[in-house]
């Protein structure tokens, strides 16, 4: 699936986008985060705070309880800071 | 059914020429309000708002906003317009323009694209400093939630 | 203190470079809200509205509720124009410019100025038919009153 | 006293303005409408209904019940329609 991290989650990680194939039985957004957050010191420092983490599935925002579902475009961010 | 005018550039754009387009030609609008937020320099401590955006959902998110005010108030025209990239003091970040037969219709669903936009358009604020000093992220305000809660 | 630009004209003005005028050559204003309001042609029935004012009056009502503006939020400036005499369809009538370093003062202000300056400037709106039928003065709307109320 | 009609008054009394001398005891500006309202047939057509009548002494919107004072400029309208 392809991976999308923007702001400071993107700074930490050190990379903007990437493709992970999670293990069977991640079914929701958050088990994703989770997942991910276990793939190295780079993704535990970004995803140490998940609760405020925001999730997009295929650029909708969800909660993090969402299913994955046949999602192609999974990307996380900080709290929006625009306008 | 009025469709929104969503552009996601990093281009200045020119808040006089949006709001032009939409009364161009027609006698049917009674309120036109425009707001635009600017980058400030804090006192001369800012060089620079570098603004990221995640391409494809801004506008996408950018779209629904307008097409949420379309629904709920009567409006004319809605335009939508949001820089990215490095932004210096005094120019212009966002814009928002509605247009309505009413006055109060054109002044709450522009109030309410701003509060919606905030905290639902994917868009982050970086600060350069002046001092070369590395600048941070901008926190996201609860007082930004709050607002958009009122709608 | 912020001095109000107040002004009472029969030409046309030109939001956009009012809105320029307040926003060149600074950094610290991070919002700019501009209200314009327009004659409408009601459908095509209308072929002009002419509007009459108290000269003298109408500058000082404008200058005291900008000044309260000014008084009740934080404003960087502040600007009010008013045209009298005939106006066709499609042309501006009134335009508020407000500017601050916050929205929600840009906003609240714009919106106050507007409900204040309908209930007691001294303007009054006589409606010209398209039709040559003759036209009436516009009634006042209670809920103009009950607008300027809510401040 | 310096008198200003505007709107539908103006048009009614067929004058924009005019030069009156109220009777002595004329101490408000209620009572200088009601002096006006007794000067003719089209001064009363215009101050049929005074309660919707606004007033302005010296340019200053009052109270029907405001002292005439010292004003040297009285002003009759509509309630406004501007904006």
């Amino acid at each position: 699936m392809k991976i999308l991290y923007f702001a400071w989650l993107r700074e930490r990680i050190g990379k903007a986008e990437e493709t992970i194939t999670f293990p069977p039985g991640t079914e929701t957004a958050g088990a994703a985060m989770a997942h991910l957050a276990s793939l190295g010191e780079e993704y535990a420092y970004a995803f140490e705070n998940p609760s405020i983490i925001r999730i997009a599935v295929d650029r909708k925002h969800v909660p993090h309880d969402a299913p994955l579902g046949e999602a192609r475009e999974l990307a996380f961010f900080p709290p929006m800071t625009g306008g | 059914m009025v469709a929104p005018v969503v552009r996601v550039q990093a281009e200045p754009f020119d808040a006089a020429e949006e709001s032009r387009l939409i009364t161009a030609g027609r006698a049917d609008i009674g309120a036109v309000v425009t707001f635009t937020g600017l980058c400030r320099s804090e006192g001369g401590s800012l060089a620079a708002l570098e603004l990221e955006h995640y391409p494809g959902m801004a506008e996408d998110e950018l779209v629904r906003v307008s097409t949420e005010a379309i629904a709920r108030w009567p409006l004319q025209a809605v335009t939508v317009i949001h820089r990215y990239g490095k932004i210096a003091p005094g120019e212009p970040i966002v814009l928002v323009v509605t247009a309505s037969a009413h006055r109060r219709a054109a002044f709450e669903s522009a109030d309410f694209l701003m509060d919606y936009l905030k905290t639902r358009a994917p868009f982050w604020k970086k600060e350069h400093f002046a001092s070369g000093a590395e600048g941070g992220w901008v926190a996201a305000k609860t007082e930004d939630d709050r607002a958009a809660e009122r709608w």
